[in-house]
């Protein structure tokens, strides 16, 4: 069984449809990444996914279990944690009640802690920080504590929407070291990205997403080398 | 969509066109009623005047009716009805409620008049002009309404006076005190009548009674932006200076205000006075009260409020703060048999005391009202009454000697009706007692 | 749902609690006593009742809803539950009553409540009886329930328009005796009450009616839009035509009293099309739109009054344009300090200025001059070739007139570059500077317009009434002038006379409710907002906006919306630190 | 700030005028005053004492206007109704029984607690039953919507509890022992008042304490920030704004206890004014900021306590006291003028779209 299996959702923002049946399925300790223009619904994807976004149509299933009929605050207690786009750091909190806000739905004292050092580990900067309010930090420090946040869930599938948006290009790759990093420690990722790119190269596989539908779905490798994918999102004539 | 609404819409269209037409002719036919009376209103009222107001007298004939303004019937089982005009929303509604519960224990005890019940419609006057305005014209589209019990605020009753009057129905209201609304020049109408008492009488025998027999000569007044306390204050002051007291200090507080203490620092400092006057509502009158005592400078300070303190809500929440202070008033008779009956009626009926003080000028604005129509109604065999609005006010206007729980009322020829005795009263374990004049 | 195919005893009992707290609130708060009296049909049927019961019946009928399909079995049980156990807070209530005298917290808890929910059987049989009422009404409600769409349709139409007869029936009885005689009206009405065989009358005609419209309306809807271009105009032209004539002869059909309503509507609605120009176009939330009202009425009465406090003595129409002119730099010089506060701040500040303008023609310092609290009085009506018009039909015209105006206007600068500027302003205030937008200057002429047309609303106001008093400027107007032009939708002109139809005619139609009128305004208000939260007639551009907001999120989706800054509220931005 | 230089013609001259002149007015008036002298040191005190006596009160009230509005964007008009229906109750079902049965001056301080936890619950009930009914539903909907039914709540709630317990003033019985003044440092205060401004500081502590570092506070104020990114940290939205709701109105029904103790009585349209008041200090102090609102607060109730003695008595203006509020509305102008954002509030530079 896989462990998302997302089938033929449909959803709306008011009139506008956002998603036109768009199926999907990620497999434990997978990178599965989902590559598309913008306006193409790979945010909406995850956003039905994490439950921000209920789909008119269709079915989510996390390792069997209905996913639809949780609300968006009780997914994460199904350890699936979503960074969102833009960051959505609270920038009026300082880092360490960002990171405190991450583990609200845990209770194990002794998980939280371990997991504050694991982030710690993966982010020295944010040691160095822990007082300072986050509105105040740089772009990448904020996406550092915003994946160091959603890590605090202590997730098994993690949902990444754009994380190298609006980075200088040295922190994007060191932004998908770290996702690999994450992923080798046991986390399955799905990732959205602009940059096909740095994602496909991270990637196991990939999704292809135009107007609300995946038009091509193959390994990361194999999309590298598309002739569609190359011309349209990898920048290759 | 649009299309059904368009359909409805013309649908309504010709049906208002068709009922037009019908109005055409039918707006002449009520209007029979009225002016009929108006080719022989400019000789013969003067003939047909003491016809109107002699006692029922049976006529065998049909009844015809001669009255200049033209007149009222109710058919054998008719209810009498009678409009009342008080302020039941908003902030000062408990005044017109209270009055409103008057009216209508008077018309329980009042039972049957000729034969026919008594029947209430309530309005609102919003304690506006507009809505005083508005309540008068609901009522005065109604033929059926004789007259009016209302209404509570002046500013109310200024543009209903109008309405009213223009349409020949009366009002008397129980609790208009503006100097304006029984002053020809201002804004009087013919067919106003008031119970209560205009703003000048009261001051005045409140500044006499400082004055004269407190022998204090330093006063200070606070009004609260109401026409009424702002009437009342006014005369007080212009009295107090005339007989030869000292005003120190004539200032005003909001509606609405709770903390007192920084105006009364502000009397204390001017002065501090020896008597201080604030003619205010509750809750305010309690607030200003409480505080007074709380307040540096004024421990020496003599302090009195007006009708608009007098409540059991007043007596209850002021309570022992209210010892050595003083009320002015209608000389009611407060303490007399049917008043304490009144009293019960209302705990018995409402549920909780008098909420303010009116409900004794309605009560008795309402009595008046019903002696006057015993007294004009032509009845036929079967039970109809004919009553002349014209001679409804003549019979009002004539009111003289008139035993009512507020005194004894005699009309002016302005409509000012109400019995120009003013009491002075304390507070003693919970009960107002007169004290001035002595009997 | 297929799996809640049998009985969930939740269903019943919560909507049986919900009934019977609102059944319990009604009777307590007094609203049942009071309207005991008062009949809808004679000897039959009493508004008190109606109110009663009207939860328990509602509810049962949504529970009903709640049944599994095709068990009708079930459905009948929800219902009669649901209507038993409505009951019991008030069996709980008489029982509680025998035991302590509640009168004693709750005044309205009195004999006569106690006599009206037992009817008059005592506490024992009462209660019982009253537990059988409401349970058979609810029986009643899911039968109801369960019958075909096209048999349920016409008894609702029937029920609503024969309530609807009954509550207005003084209206009705005005109006009938105005047209047809006393004789006639008497035939229909009794008192204020239906007769009874005009009640069971009105129901047939109007749930007949409603059959024929189920069958021919499509048709004849069906007809309208097959007509061609030509005839569509030829009717459109026509509806205008009936239109205004209608609007002329409105007060002949109307009487006084109505026509008096109806001039508070016009004279609101002037007013709403100011404040229309301020929050609807230009997205500036004015809470003390009443100032500009307070000083176009008593710059009239200045003017134009005979009484002592009048200067100039002058004409209604000499004096209108100064009103306007004054209320106009009025709006200039209290917009100017404020307007470059964004949202609640400018809703704070401009409420101060509402209440500043209120305490000051209430002051003793400005009594000299404009009365103080014993008000402004003798304000000149206005003269049309020597006719004085006094009474509400006759002045009608002239508050007609004024609407008009602003509406043309209105209507005019909606079309105009200055109107398309403001609604960038309310869009996106930032991209509207952008754009070259003056921002200060665009607002502050629409914060003086507005004000020009309340000035204009407060002189016909003050010379409809002929004395003015500083009681009638208070906050509430400026809340109701604003909830006309949001529950009428905000920013659209026809939206604007619509809501001043609802909110300032309806309470003129819930005077029977007496003190309980504006807590049947407060759930108006709300009831309003929550089925149509774009307001009665939505501008174009706001329904689309709200077609947004209908869904789940609209806060961010920058993948499905490419015009983000129109879903953005118009006003309000502000921040957020906790 | 961004540079409106165009604009700093005409319009910036009419400003710098009109600040002008306030202050000239001010000053002048405040000068006069002295020199006149009519008060007295101790009167002077009082008037100081009076004013953060019902600055705190409307302190309190404040808190719940601020709340909401940081989680929500949104003036809550009920807010008044709340302060109101929670003191009522109590007064009727509590406060006066206890006082018949002579308990409350055996017990005054149980008594209050009493009165306290009842008012408390009912202010809360009514605000999460306004919230879930009147407000919930229109969550995703244009801000002006919830104002309207904001309005229509206070309607509502008003006249329902006119209906329930009558249109009377309702007395509020005072136990003996807070009658009287106390002596602090040689100033003579009213106990009531000083059980005011006491309360009021525990109940800021306490406030801030429970919004900075209990869990529930950092996810109600997780969600002022962001509420789709607090969702997915596992915060129940709904459930953090009822909670919100909840706190602003248990402190609106403490503050109907002080206003009752203070004032001793009670009635239906209590809530109306002080409701208004809170939300220009609310809006004062910079609106969404709790420190704000207590500022806020507290200026307000100087400004109207001790600002038409200072400012106008010198001016000889008649019943200058009639005129407060116009003086409390002239400084809130004249504060948002120089700070557009409110006393202590933060300055507008990102927008939240």
């Amino acid at each position: 069984m896989a462990m998302l299996e997302v089938q033929d959702i449909h959803a709306y923002y008011g009139n506008i449809q956002a998603l036109n049946g768009i199926s999907l399925t990620v497999e434990e300790g997978e990178i599965v990444t989902l590559i598309g223009a913008n306006g193409a619904g790979k945010t909406s994807t995850l956003r039905t996914i994490s439950g921000l976004l209920p789909p008119r149509k269709g079915k989510i299933t996390l390792e069997g279990e209905d996913l639809l009929k949780y609300k968006a605050h009780e997914i994460v207690y199904k350890r699936v944690a979503m960074v969102p786009e833009g960051r959505g750091i609270f920038a009026r909190l300082t880092v360490a009640e960002n990171l405190d806000m991450g583990a609200f739905s845990r209770d194990d004292k002794d998980g939280i802690e371990e997991d504050r050092e694991r982030v710690y580990e993966l982010f020295p900067r944010m040691k160095e920080r822990i007082t300072q309010v986050a509105g105040t930090l740089s772009g990448g420090e904020q996406q550092m504590l915003a994946t160091g946040r959603a890590l605090m869930t202590h997730p098994r599938l993690l949902l990444m929407d754009e994380p190298s948006m609006g980075l200088a290009p040295v922190l994007v790759e060191s932004i998908f070291e770290t996702i690999q990093e994450i992923n080798k420690e046991g986390t399955t990722i799905l990732l959205v990205e602009q940059n096909a790119t740095m994602a496909l190269s991270v990637a196991d596989r990939g999704y292809v997403v135009q107007t609300g539908e995946i038009v091509l779905h193959d390994t990361a490798a194999n999309l590298q080398q598309n002739e569609m994918v190359q011309k349209a999102y990898l920048g290759i004539d | 969509m649009s299309n059904r609404f368009l359909y409805i819409l013309s649908v309504l269209i010709i049906a208002s066109m068709v009922l037009a037409a019908c109005a055409q002719p039918a707006t002449e036919a009520p209007a029979v009623e009225e002016p009929a009376a108006e080719e022989p209103a400019a000789e013969e009222p003067v003939v047909e005047e003491p016809a109107a107001e002699e006692p029922v007298v049976e006529e065998p004939a049909a009844f015809e009716c001669t009255d200049e303004l033209g007149c009222l019937d109710y058919g054998p089982e008719e209810p009498i009805r009678i409009a009342s005009a008080l302020v039941i929303s908003g902030p000062n509604a408990q005044l017109g409620q209270d009055s409103q519960y008057g009216v209508e224990i008077a018309m329980d005890w009042q039972g049957q008049v000729l034969g026919h019940d008594l029947e209430l419609q309530a309005e609102d006057d919003g304690c506006s002009a507009e809505g005083g305005q508005t309540a008068g014209q609901k009522i005065v589209s109604d033929p059926t309404i004789l007259g009016v019990v209302g209404t509570s605020c002046s500013g109310a009753g200024v543009p209903m006076s109008q309405v009213i009057s223009e349409a020949n129905y009366f009002m008397v209201s129980p609790s208009n005190t503006a100097p304006s609304l029984t002053d020809p020049d201002q804004a009087w109408n013919p067919g106003y009548y008031r119970t209560a008492h205009n703003d000048k009488v009261q001051g005045a025998a409140m500044a006499d009674y400082a004055f004269n027999e407190l022998g204090l000569t330093s006063a200070a007044t606070i009004h609260d932006g109401d026409p009424y306390t702002e009437g009342l204050a006014n005369s007080f002051a212009e009295s107090f200076k005339a007989i030869g007291g000292e005003i120190v200090e004539f200032t005003a507080i909001n509606k609405g205000d709770t903390d007192m203490r920084p105006v009364l620092t502000a009397v204390a400092a001017a002065g501090p006075p020896q008597f201080l006057y604030y003619p205010i509502f509750m809750p305010e009158c309690a607030f200003m009260t409480k505080q007074a005592k709380e307040v540096d400078g004024l421990e020496e300070t003599v302090l009195s409020a007006a009708d608009g303190c007098i409540s059991a809500d007043a007596a209850e929440s002021i309570g022992e703060d209210g010892v050595g202070m003083f009320w002015s008033g209608p000389d009611i008779a407060f303490a007399g048999e049917t008043y304490i009956k009144f009293k019960a009626d209302y705990k018995e009926k409402y549920g909780s005391d008098t909420l303010s003080v009116f409900h004794a000028h309605a009560f008795d604005a309402t009595n008046m009202i019903v002696a006057c129509v015993e007294q004009v109604a032509v009845q036929d065999d079967d039970g109809t009454l004919h009553i002349g609005r014209q001679a409804m006010r003549d019979c009002l206007g004539a009111t003289s000697g008139f035993e009512g729980i507020t005194g004894t009322l005699t009309c002016d020829e302005y409509g000012d009706c109400a019995d120009p005795k003013i009491s002075v009263s304390t507070l003693e374990n919970g009960e107002y007692v007169k004290i001035w004049p002595e009997e | 749902m297929s799996e809640t195919n049998n009985f969930d005893y939740r269903i019943p009992l919560q909507n049986g609690l919900i009934a019977g707290v609102v059944a319990l609130s009604v009777s307590v708060i007094g609203m049942v006593t009071l309207l005991a009296q008062r009949y809808l049909i004679a000897g039959w049927l009493t508004l008190g009742q109606v109110i009663l019961f009207m939860a328990p019946a509602a509810m049962s009928y949504l529970a009903a809803g709640k049944a599994p399909q095709n068990n009708r079995g079930i459905a009948l049980i929800y219902g009669f539950l649901t209507g038993l156990i409505s009951a019991l807070p008030l069996v709980a209530l008489i029982l509680l009553n025998e035991v302590i005298d509640l009168r004693q917290f709750l005044p309205n808890v009195s004999p006569a409540l106690i006599e009206i929910l037992t009817f008059g059987r005592g506490t024992v049989a009462g209660s019982l009886f009253l537990i059988i009422v409401t349970s058979v009404l609810g029986l009643v409600a899911a039968g109801l329930y369960l019958l075909p769409d096209r048999i349920r349709r016409p008894i609702f139409s029937g029920l609503i328009w024969t309530f609807f007869f009954g509550m207005f029936s003084e209206i009705l009885s005005d109006r009938l005796r105005t047209f047809f005689g006393t004789d006639f009206a008497k035939l229909i009405i009794e008192s204020k009450a239906l007769r009874p065989v005009v009640a069971v009358t009105i129901f047939i005609v109007t749930a007949s009616l409603s059959v024929l419209w189920s069958r021919r309306g499509d048709k004849v809807k069906g007809r309208m839009a097959k007509m061609d271009t030509k005839s569509q105009n030829r009717m459109r032209y026509g509806l205008i035509i009936f239109g205004i004539t209608l609007m002329l002869i409105l007060p002949l059909l109307l009487g006084t009293y109505l026509s008096e309503v109806m001039n508070m509507i016009l004279i609101f609605a002037l007013m709403g099309f100011g404040l229309n120009i301020v929050v609807g176009f230009a997205g500036l939330l004015d809470l003390g739109y009443v100032a500009f009202f307070a000083i176009g009425a008593y710059t009239m009465g200045v003017l134009t009054s005979t009484g002592d406090l009048g200067v100039a003595g002058m004409s209604f129409w000499l004096a209108i344009p100064i009103c306007v002119a004054v209320s106009m730099l009025g709006g200039l010089l209290l917009g100017m300090p404020v307007l470059r506060m964004r949202g609640d701040y400018l809703a704070i500040v401009t409420l101060g200025f509402g209440e500043i303008i209120r305490i000051l023609v209430l002051s003793d310092l400005l009594k000299p001059y404009i009365g103080g609290a014993q008000g402004l009085l003798k304000i000149n009506k206005p003269v049309i070739v020597g006719i004085p018009l006094i009474k509400p039909d006759q002045f009608y015209y002239v508050a007609l007139a004024g609407c008009l105006i602003a509406a043309f206007i209105s209507y005019r600068l909606s079309q105009a570059r200055l109107g398309r500027q403001w609604m960038a302003i309310r869009e996106d205030e930032d991209v509207a500077e952008a754009m070259g937008i003056r921002l200060v200057n665009t607002k502050l002429l629409a914060f003086a317009i507005g004000a020009a047309f309340a000035g204009l609303a407060g002189a016909i106001f003050a010379s409809k009434l002929t004395s003015i008093f500083p009681h009638s400027f208070n906050l509430l107007i400026s809340i109701n002038v604003l909830c006309m032009i949001i529950v009428g939708g905000m920013g659209s002109l026809p939206g604007v006379i619509l809501g001043a139809l609802a909110l300032v005619g309806l309470p003129e139609l819930l005077r029977e409710f007496a003190e309980f009128r504006l807590l049947m305004y407060g759930i108006v208000l709300i009831v309003m907002m929550l089925a149509k939260p774009e307001g009665l007639w939505p501008s174009a551009i706001r329904k689309r906006e709200l077609h947004v907001h209908d869904n789940e999120d609209y806060e961010d989706y920058p993948e499905a919306m490419a015009p983000r800054a129109e879903t953005r509220d118009p006003g309000l931005e502000g921040p957020s630190h906790l | 700030m961004r540079q409106r230089l165009q604009d700093l013609d005409w319009i910036g001259l009419y400003l710098w005028v009109l600040r002008a002149a306030i202050i000239i007015l001010v000053v002048w008036g405040t000068i006069a005053t002295i020199i006149d002298n009519p008060y007295s040191p101790r009167q002077w005190i009082d008037l100081i004492i009076f004013g953060i006596a019902q600055g705190s009160m409307y302190a309190l009230i404040a808190i719940g206007y601020t709340l909401v509005y940081g989680v929500l964007f949104m003036i809550n008009f009920a807010h008044g109704e709340f302060f109101m229906s929670g003191i009522m109750t109590a007064t009727v079902f509590v406060a006066t029984p206890l006082a018949a049965t002579g308990f409350m001056n055996r017990q005054p301080l149980l008594s209050l607690l009493l009165i306290a936890v009842v008012a408390m619950v009912v202010s809360m009930s009514i605000a999460v039953l306004t919230e879930r009914a009147a407000y919930r539903p229109l969550r995703k909907a244009p801000r002006l919507v919830p104002l309207i039914t904001a309005i229509g709540a206070s309607f509502f709630w008003q006249y329902y509890f006119r209906g329930l317990f009558g249109s009377q003033v309702i007395p509020f019985p005072v136990p003996d022992v807070m009658k009287g003044t106390a002596s602090i440092l040689g100033v003579e205060i009213l106990k009531t008042q000083l059980t005011v401004i006491v309360v009021t500081i525990i109940m800021l502590i306490g406030l801030n304490l429970f919004i900075m570092r209990t869990r529930t506070g950092k996810s109600i104020r997780a969600v002022a920030e962001d509420k789709d990114t607090a969702a997915l940290m596992g915060i129940d939205v709904d459930r953090a704004i009822t909670i919100t709701f909840a706190t602003g109105a248990s402190m609106a029904g403490i503050a109907g206890l002080l206003y009752a103790l203070v004032f001793t009585q009670v009635h239906f349209f209590m809530g109306f004014f002080p409701g208004l008041k809170a939300f220009t200090a609310a809006v004062l102090g910079g609106i969404g900021s709790i420190p704000g609102a207590a500022v806020g607060g507290l200026f307000l109730g100087l400004i109207e306590s001790v600002g038409p003695s200072l400012f106008l008595q010198g001016l000889g203006i008649p019943a200058p006291h009639q005129l407060k509020d116009v003086i409390a509305f002239v400084m809130l102008v004249l504060v948002l003028i120089f700070r557009p954002q409110g006393i202590l509030g933060e300055r507008l530079t990102e927008k939240k779209a």
